[in-house]
This record gives structure tokens, C-alpha cells and sequence, in this order.
């Protein structure tokens, strides 16, 4: 089955699975592991205009089926990436995607400026869970005018396929959505991860040096599926599904969703080959269900469309 | 490519009470260096890193020795011979061998004397180390009868006093200092011991390596999880470096404790 | 040890579990696998002035340590709860919540007064995740102005201790809370459930009849502590939190970030008897970390609080 | 007090591919009617509720027999004899006893099947029923050979036709009805298939008795998760019903299919 997804401003991916950001470093940490030629693509660890020192550890804990981080976004900055990362990212063969971040609008804009130079990269990934210092530190991803001031100001800087990764953690993902694609995003990721707190109980403080901390990992798939259903019936663009996704079922589920493509995160923890086996069960998984080309299943689930058929033809009626 | 891979359990034992060793056997695993740690897959969303407490390459074996903490160990405390655990392995940065003309001495506190019997196994045999094992009690002092025989001396601490000196291995090791200006000195054990042995052979000439932990995630260096505090220190503090990769072993001048 | 809670208004508790409305019918349901009497108290599922029918089936789906549900809020309405399920409550040593729903405000006043007449009713729970008809369909709980109005109206006609149930649904739940506490609510209760979407992969449609549910269960646990731990720090009225919990220890942390008390939920459906479990468990726990009595371990999590200290005596630095 | 308690897994058969029969023990399983079931423990977040297959009250015993479809099933398909399995057991309301002076047919599709044998057994002994079974293939076929004695006729059909008549349960119930215009009629099975008799049977002048299938949180009726629509039909449409305390079985006056 041709498992290739063909995205705005000619973004073509080999299939649908991308590594998510924050999860695979800049690529060659997993390269003893995982064939990244074999992956639909890799959104690099969040890149800021100057290193960031990141959030005292712990920075990990784990909670059931999920996992509290907080990095705090630690990166060498984009002259490191551009100098020791890039180069080695030249000789992969799967879409490069850069994750960018900043404390101000304009610091979006210089990391986007500085890559947009770098035909290595093939896509932007705006981040907008990060604290807005101008603004006392509120998330730009939590007002629809801030995320639509950051998409616009990378989207002055760059012609390349730009996608803006939604916070679930807002009363309407589907105001933020409508914002950044008015800004001018070509595509819509989600869910970043979903604001959490865990204690120690020993130590009779927060578990994680930065106090709160992002969840992530199956324990927010239903979370995550929901902000999909919701943003696909919202906004037109292709949207990239991710949160606690294991299976190539659950590829299927955020397809239905809504999704045309997926980043898979934490499982990668566990189990590094894992994105490989989902590629590899993909095709097997889509015809179990009925679909015989992957766009089917793009928001096969969503209002509108048919419902699904048992095995004998008839159609699945509810009780 | 390296894998994710299934090493065979050939043997558990209970080596003190709440403590598990558990001796893996895998071809990859002829690779490990003491202070090397497996990232071992359990129920849950992480791995749970444990260092070697013995290696056996021409076998191709490999112990973890651990204390049953939480959920993760206690799973592993009920896995039987002829099962296989799943690894990522060997991980990290080990020791470096001590200097041959030179003096050593391995200090370990609790379930962070295991690798430093791995390190004793391997260059001890014709260069016996000096060997301080603290814990909190009796009970919990382990392997001490496997580094006697390998050991130029051995001495015990215990928080109780109900074995060896009362105390921590902290007075047993500023006397081995003092008494030896240069050598090196291998630790590993709870982070507060770690960072009081930090602290206190500032002044001295010989090479201080540091076995850390930290909690992990990916235990390969992408996710920035298991960061410590290290040189250089800068406007905002140290720098964080990664205890899977950079580590787990350390050389004291990297290191800042606060 | 002494495991009483003191409330406000005189509202006093044998222990801090009490069972989660919506999870424990009225009572009489679980009374055959849990003596009622040894609950800190009951908080009945949602009644309305007049019955609602609730949802179509399917309604609950199990997701990765948790549970989507869309009961829709069925209820008999509130003259069947004064007729058939106060009655047997009369007969029964716990404290028994009432929480109460509605479309408009004025339904929520109108079951407020309809029961404060009953003394057998120790007090209210406001839950404002129902949608408001008038505004259509903007759930009450999203907007601060429609929380207030909401609590005012119930505070008005009934001088009861008064709480008001969180939804985790918003942006920031402590603006919520403080909207509700300057409306006079004596205590909160936090958190309802997350909302979140399940997909039937072989029908190509939401899982539950009601489209969208709500997450409850161990994998929204994170969320739940994080909610507490922030209103904690927002409002000074006592927290009833609730969110995932299944052992002593679970309770703890709620305690430690703030809560006073708590409800359980999700974890009775699998094992009716754990809510006694837990209250047997709990003084062994307190005492393990260190608690001597109940109310230390209130916000001990919290800044301000002094760091635990491990066996030793030893205050637990970081690395 | 009722409890959840432990019953003991007695044996473990597997009757057809797929399905598995566990035969459990316990003295609360003496109490149990052929119709109710079982609430068991699984790993997740909710129980399983699944029917009892045989009910050996003397004995304190009770079969369940489930197809393995998912992640519950396929852990209870793993369980051995002598362990134990968490249940809330008897739970719901069963089948009501056909009356001994009239006709009285089962019709099972799939796993609906084995609560029929459960009733067979339990009333059929001096009072042979009609037997009607119904599955996809052969291979689906449950429990012929051991309705077989106990039957006045068994029918088998097969969507495939690679046993018995091809096509579903409606024909050779359809004619028993004509057969027969007065008896008692328990059907379990799909719920098309149940929808399918419920219309069916409209003009019949017997008792229906249909056990249903909904998505169950607590068992218990503490939830309502588990409701289908039943009479009466108000302006808003049908009521809704527990299938946990109120069914598995109705009558046929109860219910509404849409
Ligand atoms: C490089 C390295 C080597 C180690 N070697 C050993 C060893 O040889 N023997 C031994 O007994 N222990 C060792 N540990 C500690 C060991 O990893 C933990 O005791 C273990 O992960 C606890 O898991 P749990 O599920 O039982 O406990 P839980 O507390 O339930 O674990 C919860 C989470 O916290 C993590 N965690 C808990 N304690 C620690 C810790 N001390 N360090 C890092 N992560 C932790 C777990 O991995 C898991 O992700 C080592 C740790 C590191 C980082
Ligand atoms: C009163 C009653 C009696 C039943 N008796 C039998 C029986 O005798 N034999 C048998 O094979 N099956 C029976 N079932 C169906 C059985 O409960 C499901 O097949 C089983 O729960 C599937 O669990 P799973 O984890 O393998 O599947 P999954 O699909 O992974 O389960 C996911 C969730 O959906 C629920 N679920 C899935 N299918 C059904 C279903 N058909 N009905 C209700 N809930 C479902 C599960 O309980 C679980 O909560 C009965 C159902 C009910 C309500
Ligand atoms: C350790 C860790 C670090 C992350 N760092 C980033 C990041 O730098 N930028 C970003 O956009 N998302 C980051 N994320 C979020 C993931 O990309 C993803 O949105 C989220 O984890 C949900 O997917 P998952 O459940 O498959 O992990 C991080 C997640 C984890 C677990
Ligand atoms: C099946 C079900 C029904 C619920 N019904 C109600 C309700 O009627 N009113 C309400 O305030 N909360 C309701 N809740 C939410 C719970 O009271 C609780 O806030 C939530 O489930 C989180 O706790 P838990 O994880 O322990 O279940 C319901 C939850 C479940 C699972
Ligand atoms: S654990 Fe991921 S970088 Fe060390
Ligand atoms: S399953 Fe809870 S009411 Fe039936």
C-alpha cells in the first residue's frame, strides 16, 4: 500500500509517521536504533535563537500510562544546530522538520529567518507552549492574538510548509486553530502535552525540579483525539495528530480523527524501534478496517462521512 | 544497527534482603564496562536503568544487582530463569581504568556498591584496591564476602553501627586520602555521599571518577531528562549535562554540586 | 488516628474519602458491598428539577488508565430524589452531598431550594459542566461570569455548606475558582472530568453515543493534583479533590497539594470495597511519611511548607 | 454484605477456536440463574461482565464461556486452573422459567449461546426445548453436541452454510413461531439479530424473553452506563433501562428497538 502523504507547499512525506519533538533529540542519538530513513520524517528537539539552560531535574516522572516532563526546553540554540545537527541531518533521507521556539515574537522570527537559509530544513514547527516574557510569561499558545502575532511573523520570514503545534491545555484549541491559520499556517499539529503535577511525597515537594510538567503518553490519547476531532471540523488545513500514540491502531484513530499524518513521542522511550513496526503494520491495520488507500481513513470518523460496515457488508447500527 | 534486545536470565538471586541480582545473558553484553549501566524494559512508560554488578564477557553474561524500590524493580524482582528481559545495553560512560603503578580505592554506599564490584572483578585481580562499602544497616551491606578475597583491605560502614565502624564511609575515606596523596578513587552511591565526596577531595592530586544518578527517560541522550549540575558554570549556574551519555561516570572536575 | 475533617459551616466529616457523585448512584446501589456508614460522606449523582434523560448508549469506553464516559447526566429529577432516595439516605451515618444541575441558573436554584428543606441534604455540590441552554450550550463552568451566577443564585436560597465543582476543561480553573468564591462558595470540589474522544475503529465513529466524554480515572491523576495544587494557591477556601485516586497514597498527594478532602470515583466500579481500603490504609500511610496527624499533611506540598526529610532526619536536598 | 470475591478457576476449556470456557468456583455462585452474570476482573480500568454457561449449584460451580475479542478476553484466556478470578457475581436478572405445560425454544446467535445452554440444563431436563443455534461458520458453532441431548430439535444455522442451514436463526425460528402460537420464546445473541426478534415476534401470543448487551461500568445499576431503550416512549422517544440490574433479560414488552 503507498503509505505517502502529500502536504502543503509540496511536503511530501514517504508515510505518515514523524518523530515528535523533544522525543529524538536532533536525529542521530536514535541513529543506532532507528533507520531514520524509514520514518515519514523527524521534528527536531525546539530550537531557540540562544541556548537555553533548560529546568532543574528531575525532569522526568512517570504517572500511569503517562509521563510528567519538564525540560524546560533546553537547547544548544540555532547557530549549534545549525553548525553540528544540520550537517548530519544532510545525509538522511526522511522531511526534517524545525521545531522553533521563543520567549518574545521576535526571537520566533530569528530562528525561523536563520533555518529558512538551510534547504536541509523542510518545514517549520512552531511551538507556542512557550512563556511570553514580554507578557509576564502567559503561553503565547493560550491567546489567539499572540499565536496569530507569532504565526504571522514566521510566516513573513519563510515560504516553507509551516505547521503551528496547538496546546490542549485552553478552554477552545479550535480559537487558537482559527488564529494561526488566519496567520497563515499551512498545517495545524496536536497536542502538545497537557499541563500536569505530580509529588513527591517523600520529599513532600512537586516531583519535577520545574514544579508543573507536560503529560504526555497514552494516558492523554482520548485528549488528544478530541482536539483533532474538533480542530479538523474547525479549520481546512491538514492537521498532524500526536499524543500517547503505541499501535498502528492508534495511527488509524487519529486518521479517522481527522489527521493526515501523526508524530509519535514517549512510546519511543520504551520501545525505540516501535516507529519502524508501526510503519511496517500500517498497511495491514488499514485494510483490517476496511480502507484499501491511506486517505480514506483521513477523517473517515468525523461528521459527514459514512459509517463503518461490519464484516458481512451490513451496515453497524447502534443498539 | 543496535537494538532493543532480549538478553536470557540465567540465574536470580537474593543477595540481601529486598535486593535482587539478576545474571543476563546476551552477545551484546560482551561489550559492557564496569560503570556501564542496561536500560531495562518494565510495565509502565519508562525503562529503568541499572548498572552492572558483574561481567563476564567471554560468556556473555552480565548481572543487575538492585533494591526492590518501587513498582519497576519489584516487577523485576519476580522475573524467573529462562525468561528474557529486554534491554537497552550496555549504556553509557564507564570508568576509566585505574592507573597499574598507582594506588585505588573503590567507596560505595548501598545498591551503588554493585558496579564498583564490577570494577573491582575486572582490574583488581593483579592490583588489589582499597575497598570502604557503606549502607544503613547489616543487612544492606552488600557482596562484601565477594570483594574480600580481592580486596587489599576492606573496610565496612553501617549508619547503626550493627556492622563495621558506626557511621559513613566518609571517615574511612579521609584517612585512605590522607595516607595516599595520589591514586584514583572510583564512587558511587546516593548523591548526598557523592557530593560530600566532591567536596572533600578538592584538594586532592589523584583522578576522582563519580558514578551518578539521575531519573531518566530515553537513556540515550535525546530527551535531556537525566541532566546534573556541571562545568562551567556560568551566568545562570552550571550547566546541565546528560548522566545516559555524558555518564553515568563522571571525573570529579567535571562535576559542580551546589 | 483521628481522620475527622472539619468543614466549613459546621460541616463535618468522619474521614476525608467520600464517594464521587455520578459514580455511586444514591446510596442504596453500592449498599450491598460497602457500609456506608464508614464513608466520610456521599455525593449523589446530579440532580435536576426535572428528570433528563441523558445520553444514547454507548456510554462508557475504557481508554489507557482511564475512562470515557457519557452518561449525559441522567437523572429521575429532584422530586424522585426527595421520594425514593432520601429516605433510605435517612438511615445512613455519612454525610450526604447533594450535587446538583441544571440547563439555566434558575434550575439550579430551583433544586437548591427544593432541598435545603430537607435536612437529611449536609450540603451542596454545584456542578457547572452542564451547558447552558441560554447561552447556547457554553457550559457554565468555562466563564467566570456564568460561574458566579451560578453560585450566587444557589447561595442565595440556601444557607448549607456550599461547594462548587471545577471543571479541568479551561485555560486557567483558578480564575473560575476565585469567580466562585467571591459568589460564596464555602468550599471546591475539583476536578469533574477531562474532556476527551474515543474513535470505534470498526463503526468509523466516536465510541460513545454522546460523541465527546469526559476522562476520568488514574491517567488524568496529574491533572487533577495540578489543579488542586494551583487553586490551592488561588483561593483560601477548603479543596475537595478528586481525580484518578485508587490507594492511600493517591490520597496523600491530593492532601499534600492542597486538598482537605476527597472524592473516588472510577476505582469503585473495579473494586466496590476500595474506598474502605483506603480509609483503613490511610493512618499507616500519614504515619510512613511522616504525618502525625491529617490536617499536616494538608498543602505540605506547597511553597511556604518545609521540604521532607528522609529516613535519616535529614532534610532530602536535589542533586 | 455482598462482596467482590475470589473464585477459584476449577478448569479451562477451550470449545471452539477463539472461545474459552472457564469453570469457576465459589459458594456465592450457587445463588446464580441461567440469564445473569458475572462482573470479572480484568486488568484496565472495568470489569467484563460475561454470562454463565452452566450452573452447577451442588457443587458451587458456574461455567462462563467467552470468544476472546479483546484485551480483557485475551487475558482471561491466559488464566489457569488454580489461580483465582475476581468476580461480582450473580449480577443482573435472569431468565424467567418457562412455563412446564407449553413449548418453549432457544435461539442463541454466537456467544449468546452459552446462556441458553445454562438455561437448557437448568429447565429442559423434563422439558426438552427447541433449539435454534446460530454462527458465522462451523467454527462458531457452540455447544451443539452438548445441547443435542438435552434438545426436542436442534437446528443449526450458519451465515456461511458450512454447517447446518445457511443463513441466520430468523427462518427456523420464524417457522417455530407458526408452529407453535403459545410458549415462551429466550433468544441472546447480536443485538441486530435480538432487534431482528424482537420485530418478528410483535404478533406472537408466547413470552419473549431477550438478554441483552451494553458497554457496563459498574455492574451494580449505581452508573446507568449500561442502558438500552425500553418502553415508554415519551416525547423525547424511549426511556432508558440498565441492562446491568434491570436485564440482561427483558420481556419483550419492555423494550424498544429503533
Ligand atoms: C545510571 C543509573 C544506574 C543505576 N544503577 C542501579 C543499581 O545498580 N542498583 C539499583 O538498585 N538501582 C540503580 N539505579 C536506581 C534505579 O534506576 C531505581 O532504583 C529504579 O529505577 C527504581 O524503579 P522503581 O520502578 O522500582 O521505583 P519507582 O520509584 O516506582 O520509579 C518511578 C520512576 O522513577 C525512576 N527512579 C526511581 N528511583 C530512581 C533513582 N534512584 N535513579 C533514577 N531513576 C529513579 C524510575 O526509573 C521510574 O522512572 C540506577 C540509576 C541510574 C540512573
Ligand atoms: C450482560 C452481558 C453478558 C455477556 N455475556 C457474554 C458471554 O457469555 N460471552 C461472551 O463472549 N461475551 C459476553 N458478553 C460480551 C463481553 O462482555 C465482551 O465481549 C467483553 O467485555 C470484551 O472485552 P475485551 O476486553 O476482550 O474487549 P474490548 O473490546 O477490548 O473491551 C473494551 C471495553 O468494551 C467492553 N465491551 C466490548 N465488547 C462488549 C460487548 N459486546 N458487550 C459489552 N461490553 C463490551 C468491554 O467490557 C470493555 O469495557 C456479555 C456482555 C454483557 C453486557
Ligand atoms: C521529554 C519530552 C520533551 C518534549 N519536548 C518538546 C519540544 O521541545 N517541543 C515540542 O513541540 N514538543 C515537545 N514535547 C511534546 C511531544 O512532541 C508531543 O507533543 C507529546 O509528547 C505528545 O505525544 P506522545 O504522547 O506521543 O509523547 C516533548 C515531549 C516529551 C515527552
Ligand atoms: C460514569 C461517571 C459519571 C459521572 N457523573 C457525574 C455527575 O453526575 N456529576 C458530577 O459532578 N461528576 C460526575 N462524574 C465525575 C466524577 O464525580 C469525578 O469528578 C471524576 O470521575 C474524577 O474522579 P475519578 O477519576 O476518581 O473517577 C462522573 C464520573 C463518571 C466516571
Ligand atoms: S535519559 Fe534521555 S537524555 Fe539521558
Ligand atoms: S453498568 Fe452501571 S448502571 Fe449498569
Amino acid at each position: 500500500m503507498n503509505l505517502t502523504v502529500a502536504l502543503p507547499r509540496g511536503l511530501q512525506l514517504k508515510n505518515p509517521v514523524i518523530a515528535a519533538s523533544g522525543t529524538f533529540g536532533f536525529g542521530p542519538e536514535y541513529a543506532a536504533y532507528v533507520d531514520l530513513n524509514q520514518l515519514g520524517g523527524v521534528s527536531v528537539k525546539g530550537i531557540s535563537p540562544e541556548p537555553w539552560r533548560g529546568n532543574p531535574p528531575p525532569r522526568v516522572w512517570e504517572t500511569p500510562a503517562g509521563l510528567l516532563n519538564s525540560i524546560g526546553l533546553q537547547n544548544p540554540g540555532v547557530q549549534v544546530f545549525i553548525e553540528e545537527d544540520l550537517p548530519f541531518l544532510a545525509n538522511v533521507d526522511t522531511r526534517v522538520i524545525a521545531n522553533i521556539i521563543g520567549h518574545t515574537v521576535d526571537e520566533y522570527r530569528q530562528v525561523a529567518e536563520r533555518l529558512t537559509a538551510h534547504p536541509r530544513v523542510d518545514a517549520f514547527e512552531i511551538n507556542i507552549s512557550c512563556p511570553n516574557i514580554k507578557e509576564g510569561g502567559m503561553t503565547f499558545g493560550h491567546d489567539p492574538d499572540q499565536a496569530y502575532q507569532v504565526t504571522r511573523a514566521v510566516r513573513e520570514v519563510t515560504d516553507r510548509p509551516l505547521m503551528v503545534k496547538l496546546s490542549p491545555n485552553v478552554t477552545d484549541p479550535g480559537l487558537i486553530a482559527e488564529a494561526v491559520v488566519d496567520a497563515g499556517a499551512d498545517m495545524i499539529s496536536a497536542i502538545n502535552t497537557v499541563v500536569g503535577l505530580a509529588i513527591d511525597l517523600r520529599r513532600r515537594r512537586p516531583a519535577l525540579g520545574g514544579g508543573t510538567g507536560g503529560l504526555s503518553g497514552p494516558a492523554i490519547k482520548p485528549i488528544a483525539v478530541r482536539v483533532v476531532y474538533d480542530i479538523a471540523q474547525r479549520v481546512s488545513v491538514p492537521i498532524i495528530g500526536m499524543g500517547g500514540i503505541t499501535t498502528a491502531e492508534d495511527v488509524l484513530e487519529f486518521l479517522m480523527a481527522g489527521a493526515s499524518a501523526v508524530m509519535v513521542g514517549t512510546i519511543t522511550f520504551q520501545h525505540p524501534q516501535r516507529m519502524m513496526e508501526i510503519i511496517q503494520d500500517l498497511p495491514r491495520v488499514l485494510q483490517e478496517y476496511g480502507f484499501a488507500r491511506l486517505e480514506e481513513a483521513v477523517g473517515a470518523a468525523l461528521p459527514g462521512h459514512s459509517e463503518g460496515r461490519d464484516f458481512h457488508g451490513a451496515p453497524l447500527g447502534r443498539a | 544497527m543496535a537494538h532493543a534486545f532480549d538478553a536470557h536470565v540465567e540465574e536470580v538471586r537474593v543477595p540481601a534482603p529486598d535486593h535482587v541480582e539478576i545474571l543476563l545473558r546476551h552477545e551484546a553484553l560482551a561489550q559492557a564496562i564496569p560503570g556501564q549501566f542496561a536500560h531495562v524494559l518494565t510495565p509502565g512508560t519508562l525503562r529503568r536503568p541499572i548498572s552492572f554488578s558483574r561481567l563476564m564477557p567471554e560468556r556473555h553474561l552480565a548481572g543487575i544487582l538492585f533494591r526492590v524500590v518501587g513498582q519497576g524493580t519489584a516487577w523485576l524482582s519476580r522475573v524467573e530463569p529462562g525468561q528474557t528481559l529486554n534491554l537497552l545495553a550496555p549504556l553509557g560512560r564507564g570508568f576509566t581504568p585505574p592507573d597499574p603503578d598507582e594506588p585505588w580505592c573503590v567507596v560505595g554506599g548501598g545498591v551503588g556498591i554493585p558496579p564498583l564490584y564490577a570494577a573491582t572483578r575486572q582490574w583488581g585481580n593483579q592490583h588489589a584496591p582499597a575497598v570502604i562499602l557503606g549502607a544503613r544497616t547489616r543487612q544492606d551491606v552488600l557482596m562484601a564476602d565477594e570483594f574480600q578475597p580481592m580486596a587489599e583491605s576492606l573496610t565496612i560502614t553501617t549508619d547503626d553501627g550493627s556492622w563495621g565502624t558506626a557511621g559513613t564511609v566518609l571517615g574511612p575515606l579521609d584517612r585512605w586520602l590522607t595516607s595516599h596523596p595520589k591514586g584514583t578513587l572510583l564512587a558511587c552511591g546516593p548523591t548526598g555521599m557523592l557530593a560530600e565526596i566532591w567536596r572533600r577531595t578538592a584538594g586532592w592530586s589523584g583522578r576522582v571518577q563519580l558514578a551518578l544518578e539521575q531519573r531518566m527517560g530515553c537513556g540515550i541522550g535525546a530527551c535531556l531528562a537525566c541532566v546534573v549540575t556541571a562545568e562551567p558554570v556560568g551566568p545562570e549556574g552550571p550547566r546541565y549535562r546528560r548522566v545516559c551519555t555524558e555518564g553515568p561516570v563522571f571525573a570529579r572536575e567535571e562535576l559542580v554540586f551546589q
